[in-house]
């Protein structure tokens, strides 16, 4: 059973590295909080409803992007492993697979996945948005073809 | 190692089955967008114990390979389904599976 | 499962590297590499552009693959299948014919793509990238000749499709169609994979070719785990397809997707998904085949019906389309039934010809559907004979060649099909599928009637509809669908003869 | 001329394409002449062929000739091929001539319709699908044609689709020609799996060696195509409403050669026929004597006078049904080109009385015609009496000989077909009576409640499957005003058309009335009874039919009794027409609303009484079967669509969750069942 005592000592890891953070962010962590720093501001007025959660969207999409960079390793561990037995053949192989993931987060940092905070939107749309759409466009858009056929779909 | 070769195959590839089972029921009973990929998760874990199973019994490593790719493609579906959840939870915050019905019939 | 692994460590020796016949593989490079190209171009130039530069390379690209593909259909005709990856891959005339057809359907779909990201201002070169990953799945599946290049195919196919379908970010219905196909897809690809897993449980491969050798060598005494793996593979293929009952995500996608990859959808995965129906089926499984039949049999009488009834009752065009391309696969259906050479040819031909069809169907509904995609009802096809004629008759002749009318290629496609199952002595069957066929030519002939009549409607509602914009990339793919169409319907020879040497031999029956 | 057979279909295919492509540029009346030009020049192309067959055809005057293969598939390979005989020659004459001529006619008859090419140019494809139809040597270039002819037949009912009645008249068209297509399809299946051929000559010798439940099964099938294309019972509804067309659409496609289609093919394979079990003739010869009387009586209460002709035209069909059903295959054809000229001729006529009294189709509004239209009259008439079976007019000749083959049958049979003929009789003499003479009621608006019931049930018996394009059941009329440019205004109301200045048509319209009467008149001598060599079309078709015609042991004696009863009949039920049309008509308008026996008296006949009682309800229970369990069967298996679909959707209830059950449900029910196979 020896073979298993990295195992169980990652799990034991694991458990306490879990608690401990949830201690950390309970103990160091500043609340001091009040009914009105927890009601949120509409322009003075009381809201009627809940209003909707914030949505820290930027966690999920980096955590996404994690889970497959992660992954790609699993990829490369057995490879890892053996390369010396592949010869040239792995290594072209693993290279190409390296390529592949590279070219993808090329487009990523391209298109400002990994750029924290909030000030800028995601993609690089041009702020004065495109040559085609004036005045006359947006208004003939709103007024009539845009609107969806009395769905609740709105356009955002 | 030992475990396996006193019991034989039988009790692996039931409760492959059994998770397997879980996974779908689950599936079919919780709205929760996010639970329901878990679920689709567990279905393909499942299945990798099964691989794992049978590339025992048949002593064929081609069987534990198989693993490796089901992983990947696992991972890349949850990634492409948070994307999804995403996606739909900035324009319906809170929505579930069932909130999602403008089409029907 | 780590002492393996671990086991090579302390005696490094050379492992035996497979040489790799790249040329086979080819129209598959072309197009990944082509993708991934795009993407990283396209991520570092502006998005938006005056020119339609995706769009071109996208052709040039798919253009590349064929280019790639015609030269070895020539080389497989006269010298045989190429057998790449230690087996894993199998270039034959099916793998061939069916991924020419499946990067048609990227062309088409890309033609309308343009048009409808400009419209709805989505533009970026995703899409096209999608599209190219998607049909690099449907090519691999085309060619697996391993059920893990199977599976893998069908998750790259799918998990770009998926995609595809949320594209239209700001459309409610677009993310929910995306949620309904990712949910469901992966619903049954698990218990696509879980019968992967029981066929490796009971032949000890997943080997194609050694699956048929295992079969045709050993006499199982109890085959319940291969027959629990065939109903578990045709529950991922029927869903890819959309077989009854696998068929329910289909009309709420359909509706919900963008149009142009609607089209890609109905042509390019479909045709994908039964190029692995084949493939494992009618080839590996070919021994067994009185035990699949009955069940094919089934589900494709259950196809047939449910496609053709349920479409009469929608008043949405695009859900009127999604069932009867739901139809249509169980049409499909009959000829992978029928489990013979004529079967799978027939089934090749209505594949080729039906992408035409629907990628064009789905072109017009693209255009009539305006900004915001929202105008499928019947009522928006009012009166679209006057207004624009030619859109109307491209569509008269899709909607004509789908409820099979002479002249047009929907005929052959439907004949061959029926053909092969009356000699299959599948009488029944074909017997459903004319019937089927009674009732959606009805639906068809609803939209036919809603375009060319219904005038005074049209012209009150002519103010406030400004004329269609039919951008020119979307006449291309209008025009190439309507000429294809009509012209396989007149000369049909050359596609049935393609489809004829394409078909690899089926093994004999036991 | 042998190899110039391709160009028989070819030069109205050719006038086809001319006119889709230049047809907006010729504009009127070019685009008519050219069209009629292509049409009359296939019809010299004919008469050559016709005459290089009749010297140097060979023993069985068979010629064929094959373009090229077009349709290879393994085993199964089918040619663009033409076969051309003693039948397809003698089809190809009368559909190109009359044609031909309704081109003409059709010239003067859209004048100043906006849609004037268009029109051209679905007449030539029609012709060109016709002679497809004809002239192919398998079953799959006659199915091309088939659906072609069906397809312009829709196109040409609609043709004036701004009228929601027209666009649900073609509809009706469709769905039940559908029917009959299904037949046809699973016919050329099954003929192709037991013969492994699809070409007549195959057919032909193969007929004999087929097991006879075979033989029956591809004739059966092939008999409901016939059915369905030909309007027998009980797929005729769409025949009535298909009057929705242009007058010479009617003409052409509703009643000389399209809807024949279907005795031809019966004609066609008559061996195969002839190898089938015996029930089967009988079978058809009922379907068609019982379609015969049927429409006959229905024929009998309607007051548009298109709707007389449609009606009448069911009948006549059903006449040429119970022809091949009794063996008579001559008689059949015989009666086939005798009533495309008569029938023909009647439907051109009544075109130009419509034309010439301003779109006005009642017959209850018009009258004393015969002065103001004196050629339309007097061709008229000729039509008539070629229908009714006086002699010496064609239809006396072509029916007598149905008839003598009817009682070789079955005496029943004859009995139906002679009670037909004197209701034709008196049909048609109350139409012309109607029209033709007695007084003129044009500016006479017509008692709503003097509405013939039956001739709205009739109309109003669109097939309803579909709640998108609802008939306005209360319109009397669903048929067409003549130009869509009237579409707007009620082109047949009801109110007093005091304007109307009845005038005789164009000569382009006349001189094809003419032609046609010319041909009513003589075409009886085609095929003369009692002297061997006066037995003109029977000695031509002999090679067609060898195998199917039933070799007649009447005695001379008897045909004679039964022509001179028939003729008699006939002559008894003008009389009676006369005596209720022309002599009682003052009051006619107001005794036909009368409850049945109150003012019955007042018609001095039986058949009076008939038709005010007793009669009335029997034509209405007519109507109503034709509306209720007629339409009701097309209806209903909409309806059974409809509803099992609304069913089913209630599972499409757009869940994720339901949807994800399916599919488990599914995989379950997929191992379930192939499991069971491993266990039993």
């Amino acid at each position: 059973m020896g073979q298993y005592l990295p195992v169980v000592a990652m799990l034991v890891l694991a458990v306490v590295f879990a608690i401990l953070s949830f201690a950390a962010s309970k103990l160091l962590a500043p609340r001091r909080p009040s009914a009105a720093k927890s009601s949120p501001y509409e322009c003075g007025i009381v809201p009627s409803q809940e209003p909707p959660e914030r949505f820290p969207v930027r966690f999920y999409l980096v955590a996404m992007i994690f889970i497959v960079f992660d992954i790609e390793i699993i990829f490369m561990y057995p490879y890892a492993v053996i390369y010396r037995d592949l010869g040239a053949f792995g290594l072209v192989e693993v290279l190409t697979f390296a390529i592949a993931v590279f070219a993808s987060f090329v487009y990523l940092i391209a298109n400002g996945a990994l750029d924290w905070g909030p000030a800028k939107r995601l993609g690089r749309r041009d702020p004065q948005m495109s040559a085609t759409r004036t005045t006359t466009s947006t208004v003939r858009r709103v007024g009539l073809e845009g609107r969806p056929a009395g769905d609740e779909e709105v356009a955002a | 190692m030992m475990l396996a070769s006193t019991l034989g195959p039988t009790p692996y590839l039931v409760l492959g089955a059994v998770l397997f089972t879980v996974g779908a029921v689950g599936l079919l009973v919780r709205r929760n967008p996010l639970v329901m990929f878990m679920c689709i998760e567990l279905m393909l874990n499942a299945t990798n114990l099964t691989f794992v199973t049978f590339a025992r019994q048949l002593d064929d490593v081609g069987g534990q390979v198989i693993v490796f790719f089901v992983l990947v493609v696992a991972a890349a579906e949850v990634v492409i389904g948070l994307g999804i959840i995403v996606g739909i939870l900035r324009r319906r915050p809170g929505a579930t599976a069932d909130d999602l019905r403008l089409m029907k019939g | 499962m780590t002492s393996l692994l671990f086991a090579q460590l302390g005696t490094p020796h050379r492992i035996q590297t497979p040489s790799v016949a790249w040329s086979g593989l080819l129209p598959v490079l072309v197009l990944l590499g082509g993708a991934v190209v795009l993407m990283v171009v396209g991520a570092l130039l502006p998005r938006r552009s005056r020119h339609s530069w995706h769009l071109w390379l996208t052709l040039l690209i798919a253009a590349g693959s064929i280019g790639c593909a015609v030269p070895l259909w020539f080389r497989v005709r006269d010298h045989g299948p190429l057998s790449i990856l230690r087996d894993a891959v199998r270039v034959d005339g099916l793998a061939l014919f069916l991924g020419i057809v499946i990067v048609v359907g990227v062309m088409l779909a890309a033609l309308l793509t343009d048009g409808y990201l400009r419209r709805e201002e989505l533009e970026g070169p995703e899409p096209y990238v999608l599209l190219m990953l998607s049909a690099t799945g449907g090519l691999l599946m085309a060619s697996a000749n391993d059920l893990i290049v199977m599976f893998l195919g069908l998750e790259i196919l799918s998990l770009a499709v998926y995609v595809l379908a949320g594209l239209h970010v700001r459309r409610l219905r677009s993310g929910e169609a995306a949620m309904k196909y990712f949910v469901l897809g992966g619903f049954s690809s698990a218990f696509f994979l879980y019968g992967i897993a029981l066929a490796y449980g009971a032949t000890g491969s997943t080997n194609l070719t050694d699956i048929q050798r295992f079969l045709a060598t050993n006499t199982l005494t109890n085959n319940g785990l291969l027959l629990a793996s065939f109903a578990l593979l045709l529950v991922g293929f029927g869903f890819k397809v959309a077989a009854a009952p696998f068929h329910s995500w289909a009309p709420d996608v359909y509706e919900g997707s963008p149009s142009p990859v609607v089209s890609f959808m109905a042509s390019a995965v479909k045709a994908a998904a039964f190029a692995g129906l084949i493939r494992v089926f009618v080839y590996a499984f070919a021994l067994d085949r009185h035990d699949w039949q009955p069940i094919v049999y089934v589900v494709a009488v259950l196809t047939l019906l449910v496609g053709s009834v349920l479409a009469v009752v929608q008043t949405n065009v695009k859900r009127m389309l999604a069932y009867s391309s739901i139809n249509h696969a169980g049409f499909v259906l009959v000829g992978v039934q029928a489990a013979s050479d004529r079967g799978v040819r027939s089934a090749l031909f209505y594949l080729a010809t039906y992408t035409f069809m629907v990628a064009g169907s789905f072109g017009v509904v693209t255009i009539v559907g305006r900004r915001g995609d929202n105008r499928h009802q019947l009522d928006d096809y009012k009166g679209l004979a006057r207004t624009e004629p030619l859109l109307a008759f491209a569509f008269l002749v899709f909607l004509l060649a789908q409820a099979g009318v002479p002249f047009t290629s929907g005929l052959w496609a439907k004949f061959y099909v029926i053909g092969a199952a009356v000699e299959a002595r599948s009488f029944w069957l074909a017997l459903v599928a004319m019937l089927s066929t009674v009732i959606s030519a009805f639906l068809y002939l609803r939209i036919v009637l809603a375009m060319y009549g219904g005038a005074d409607e049209a012209d009150e509602a002519a103010p406030a509809v400004p004329r269609l914009r039919i951008p020119f990339a979307a006449r291309i793919a209008l025009v190439v669908s309507v000429v294809a169409t009509i012209g396989f319907g007149l000369v049909p020879g050359p596609l049935t003869h393609a489809s004829k040497t394409a078909v690899p031999k089926i093994a004999a029956g036991k | 001329m042998r190899d110039l057979i391709w160009m028989i279909p070819a030069l109205p295919l050719a006038g086809f394409a001319l006119l889709l492509a230049f047809g907006k540029r010729l504009g009127e009346p070019l685009a008519g002449w050219l069209g009629t030009a292509t049409v009359a020049g296939s019809f010299v192309v004919t008469l050559g062929v016709f005459l290089t067959l009749r010297t140097d055809g060979g023993a069985d005057h068979r010629l064929t000739q094959s373009l090229f293969t077009w349709v290879p598939a393994g085993s199964f390979k089918a040619d663009l091929g033409f076969l051309v005989d003693p039948l397809s020659i003698s089809m190809c004459l009368f559909v190109t001539g009359i044609a031909a001529l309704i081109h003409l006619y059709s010239i003067g008859y859209m004048h100043g319709d906006p849609r004037y090419h268009v029109f051209f140019t679905y007449l030539n494809l029609f012709v060109f699908s016709m002679l497809m139809l004809v002239l192919g040597d398998n079953l799959l270039v006659t199915f091309l044609g088939w659906e072609g002819v069906g397809a312009c037949s829709y196109f040409l009912i609609s043709f004036w689709f701004s009228e929601e009645a027209n666009a649900s008249a073609g509809k009706k068209a469709f769905v039940t020609n559908r029917v009959g297509d299904w037949g046809f399809m699973c016919a050329t299946f099954f003929t192709f799996s037991a013969l492994g051929t699809l070409s007549y000559t195959g057919i032909i010798d193969g007929a004999s060696a087929l097991p006879r439940s075979t033989a029956t099964v591809i004739a059966l099938l092939l008999f409901v195509g016939a059915v369905g294309k030909s309007a027998q019972l009980p797929l005729y509804v769409w025949l009535p409403d298909a009057m929705a067309g242009p007058t010479p659409v009617s003409a052409l496609f509703h009643a000389a050669t399209m809807v024949t289609a279907g005795v031809y093919l019966m004609v066609r394979i008559n061996p195969v026929l002839a190898a089938s079990a015996h029930w089967l003739p009988t079978l058809i010869a009922t379907v068609g004597a019982v379609t015969a009387l049927f429409a006959a009586t229905i024929a009998l209460a309607q007051n548009d006078i298109k709707k007389v002709l449609a009606y009448s035209t069911v009948s006549q069909l059903g006449y040429m049904f119970l022809a091949v059903g009794s063996g008579a295959y001559v008689g059949a054809i015989f009666h086939m080109i005798t009533h495309a000229f008569f029938k023909a001729l009647l439907f051109l006529g009544a075109g130009s009385v419509i034309h010439g009294m301003g779109d006005e189709q009642d017959m209850r509004r018009m009258g004393a015609l015969r002065k103001l239209m004196p050629i339309t009259a007097a061709t008229f008439i000729v039509g008539w009496l070629a229908i009714a079976g006086v002699p010496p007019f064609s239809g006396f000749f072509s029916k007598d000989e149905i008839l003598v083959y009817a009682w070789q049958k079955s005496p029943v049979l004859w009995a139906i077909g002679f009670v037909t003929a004197i209701l034709t009789a008196f049909y048609m003499a109350r139409q012309v009576y109607l029209v033709f003479f007695g007084d003129a009621r044009w500016g006479e608006p017509v008692p709503e409640a003097a509405a013939s019931p039956a001739a709205n049930e009739a109309q109003q018996s669109a097939a309803e499957v579909d709640d998108t394009t609802a008939t306005d059941a209360n319109d009397e009329a669903p048929v067409a005003a003549h130009a869509a440019s009237d579409a707007g205004a009620d082109g047949h109301g009801h109110e007093a058309h005091a304007d109307v200045h009845p005038h005789e048509s164009p000569w382009t319209m006349t001189l094809p009335l003419v032609v046609l009467a010319v041909g009513a008149i003589v075409a009886g001598a085609l095929n003369m009874p009692f002297f061997d060599r006066l037995k003109v079309l029977e000695h031509w078709l002999a090679p067609v039919v060898e195998h199917g015609q039933a070799h007649l042991t009447v005695s001379s004696g008897l045909k004679v009794g039964l022509g001179v009863v028939t003729v008699v009949g006939a002559l008894v039920a003008f009389a009676l027409a006369r005596l209720v049309y022309l002599r009682g008509r003052q009051d006619v308008a107001e005794q036909i609303e009368q409850p049945v026996f109150a003012r019955g008296w007042y018609y001095d006949s039986s058949i009076a009484a008939f038709m005010g009682g007793p009669g009335r309800r029997l034509f209405d229970a007519v109507s109503w079967f034709d509306r209720t369990i007629i339409d009701g069967a097309v209806n209903g298996v909409a309806t059974l669509v409809r509803g099992g679909g609304d069913r089913v959707r209630v599972l499409q209830s757009g869940y994720v969750r339901n949807y994800a059950l399916g599919v488990a449900f599914g995989a379950i029910v997929l191992v379930g069942l192939l499991l069971s196979r491993a266990v039993f």
